[in-house]
């Protein structure tokens, strides 16, 4: 299984019955393809729609919030953008899952822009992190190597003390008010190799097995 | 009733320099034969808001990419690497705006509100010298209204008496941007006798002039 | 997929001292059937935000000639005469605030803003003990955000995943009210299979408990 | 013809093809009765419509503005009080028409409490007043020869300098910066008997007979 997968598998566990949920690009739109379907959670995307359903060819006038085509499922809606983030800004999203560049020990991220480098702008992840009711962050747990998940960002923010979870192929971690906690831990990984591939300072107390990604 | 326009008369409306906001999500519910008429004129130096800066070849993205806009205000510009291209040559400005704050913005244009206060952005650049509010123990950023000269709209099916609806997620940031501008052209696909008035997004006294030509 | 419920039921989810929002414009709209419930039930001392004061025997008057509202934040109260005794009793006290700025204050309160910036009611009393920011020369008045603990939806439609439509001008204060309150109870006329994705005007997730009881 | 009917006639030639109008109850509302129909005049009202009709029986679920059962003519749509108010407060309605119990010679006016006595509240009346491109005041001159136009409202205002006509039985006044304009006087009055019934100072500079009132 791939890391990606690994991520995605850990994270559709998170999501419960009659959840509004907001998946960002990337690894979290691949949650989609683990949820429990009897558990009905509803997907939202920023662009406009409440039930989004798989890709489409485009036959449709609807796009996800990547610009892909897509189906809306029985039961869907669609709003216009001030009313989307109505839903994301006034705390209607239950849980919105988003990729980062960096987290930090305070539960800041930063995944918008690298100065002097990649501009892609925040689109409307500023808002989700913000207005969700829980915000898990999906990404590898380094950058070739090099930590993500540091004592402080280094890049500009996206906002300060808003993530709640952050999962990673190697570890599951809590943001609480005391710091980090560790814990869940891939299997195939040491409890050691995550700390090491980790700048920020984990609290480690009752750590058990990365759930979910049995194969 | 309303004044139905060919793409050749869009000229008349548009002009050097001029602030239009243009609908549109990754292209979709971007007015493309709207785009492509003012492609047409020679028009340059505009102002733009829009969500995103499309693609060099969809959306508002080929105005941009042909040198058309001297200011551009959106959420996001990943998408099209003419945007990166051009605000390194100092051909472009671009302002980056939380999506959920520039809609709201818009909204308040149209509504006659002064501007809106928001929990996002705090702490982070985006707040960097704008006024902080506090209202009952929480600061919010006061991020101001936005108007425009003129607004393109895109994924509309029209009436015959001019109200709008629009195809799926197309609705987007339409509806907002024609409360918040001068003149209003709309783009639409089809215009059908009557639409059902519980079902009209945008009603008719907020569009100005209708080109028919938006691929069903 | 929605909990449907029985007018016994409504007192599971009220309590006294409540804060409750309650959709209708001089009780068009206005839940009758869920006011009804209400009555039944002993609760007292609610503060109630509604556009109006209803009627005597329409509308969220019932309650209020009841004695069971202890305050009331509405736009107008000039159709109901047992708003007028009840104050003058000391038995109700009464915020008045502009139609428009207790809409835009209620739907800001579901938007996550803290609040709005309108220039209605600068140089009346309505601005009396309220900040003023100035935005771009031009004054405005600081209006906060509404919430409340409860709404009491009227003049719905459901289809049988929860999503709503309003019939007429039934939707007036009714699809903000739903975004800004922790509970959500609709009364509707009729339950049908789906309605079209871009008739809705609540989607579901935003309706808790559904009654069928408004007249058609 | 009696005075309301007068102040309705009048009125009605101050509107212009195409404009987006909100009457408000009482002699505004009659004004609906006399617009040329080759104008296309659209009516609002803030409870959620454009495009309403005459008053009906109680079989549909639409009222007016006051409340009473009425009906929407072809091209009408509904809409929620909030995207009713932005219409209003952003400018986009080009005429309203309210009554007032006082207006004053700086264009303020009252008309939603008379403290200690009569408390209806604003309604939609201070955002309409703020609103609205343009502001006309249909009253009638007195309260029982008691004058309404005054140097400076003694009531609790409803909105500070925003009224641009006045149309009372006796009279048409424009407010302009320098003050009050008489500009037409209906011909069963006097210019003597106007300025007696007005408290206010009007000017005088171009008096015609008043318009729109032929039986």
């Amino acid at each position: 299984m791939d890391e990606k997968t690994i991520i995605a598998k850990r994270i559709a566990l998170e999501l419960h019955q009659g959840d509004l949920v907001n998946l960002g690009i990337g690894i979290p739109t691949m949650v989609a393809d683990y949820i429990d379907h009897d558990k009905q959670v509803v997907l939202q995307c920023e662009n406009g729609i409440i039930g989004i359903g798989p890709l489409a060819d485009c036959s449709t006038d609807l796009v996800n919030a990547g610009g892909l085509c897509a189906t809306i499922l029985p039961g869907g809606s669609f709003f216009d953008s001030a009313t989307s983030f109505s839903i994301i800004r006034g705390g209607h999203v239950d849980v919105t899952v988003l990729g980062a560049l960096e987290v930090d020990s305070e539960g800041s991220l930063a995944s918008w822009i690298i100065p002097g480098k990649k501009v892609p702008g925040m689109g409307g992840a500023m808002d989700l992190v913000v207005g969700a009711k829980r915000v898990i962050i999906a990404m590898t747990h380094t950058s070739k190597g090099i930590p993500k998940i540091l004592t402080k960002c280094s890049l500009p923010l996206t906002a300060y003390k808003q993530v709640n979870l952050i999962v990673t192929e190697m570890a599951v971690i809590e943001v609480k008010e005391d710091g980090l906690h560790l814990i869940e831990v891939n299997p195939e990984y040491s409890i050691n190799q995550v700390v090491e591939a980790t700048e920020a300072k984990l609290i480690i107390d009752n750590v058990i097995p990365m759930k979910g990604i049995e194969q | 009733m309303k004044k139905i326009i060919q793409s050749n008369e869009v000229s008349n409306y548009v002009r050097d320099g001029m602030r239009i906001m243009v609908g549109g999500f990754l292209a979709n519910g971007s007015p493309e034969a709207l785009i492509s008429a003012i492609m047409e004129t020679g028009v340059k130096n505009l102002t733009i808001i829009c969500n995103d800066g499309g693609y060099e070849d969809r959306g508002v993205g080929r105005l941009i990419a042909a040198g058309r806009v001297s200011s551009l205000i959106a959420s996001h510009i990943g998408t099209n690497p003419a945007v990166g291209r051009l605000m390194q040559e100092n051909k472009l400005v671009v302002k980056l705006v939380p999506q959920g704050t520039l809609a709201e913005q818009i909204r308040a244009g149209g509504a006659g509100l002064g501007g809106i206060l928001t929990p996002t952005g705090m702490n982070t650049v985006v707040a960097e010298g704008k006024k902080i509010i506090t209202v009952q123990n929480q600061d919010y950023l006061l991020e101001e209204a936005l108007k425009a000269d003129l607004a393109l709209i895109g994924g509309a099916i029209a009436d015959e008496f001019g109200n709008l609806k629009y195809r799926a997620t197309m609705r987007n940031f339409n509806p907002l941007m024609v409360m918040a501008c001068n003149t209003v052209i709309a783009e639409v696909s089809e215009i059908v006798p009557m639409l059902d008035p519980e079902t009209v997004i945008t009603a008719h006294p907020f569009v100005d002039y209708i080109l028919v030509g938006g691929t069903k």
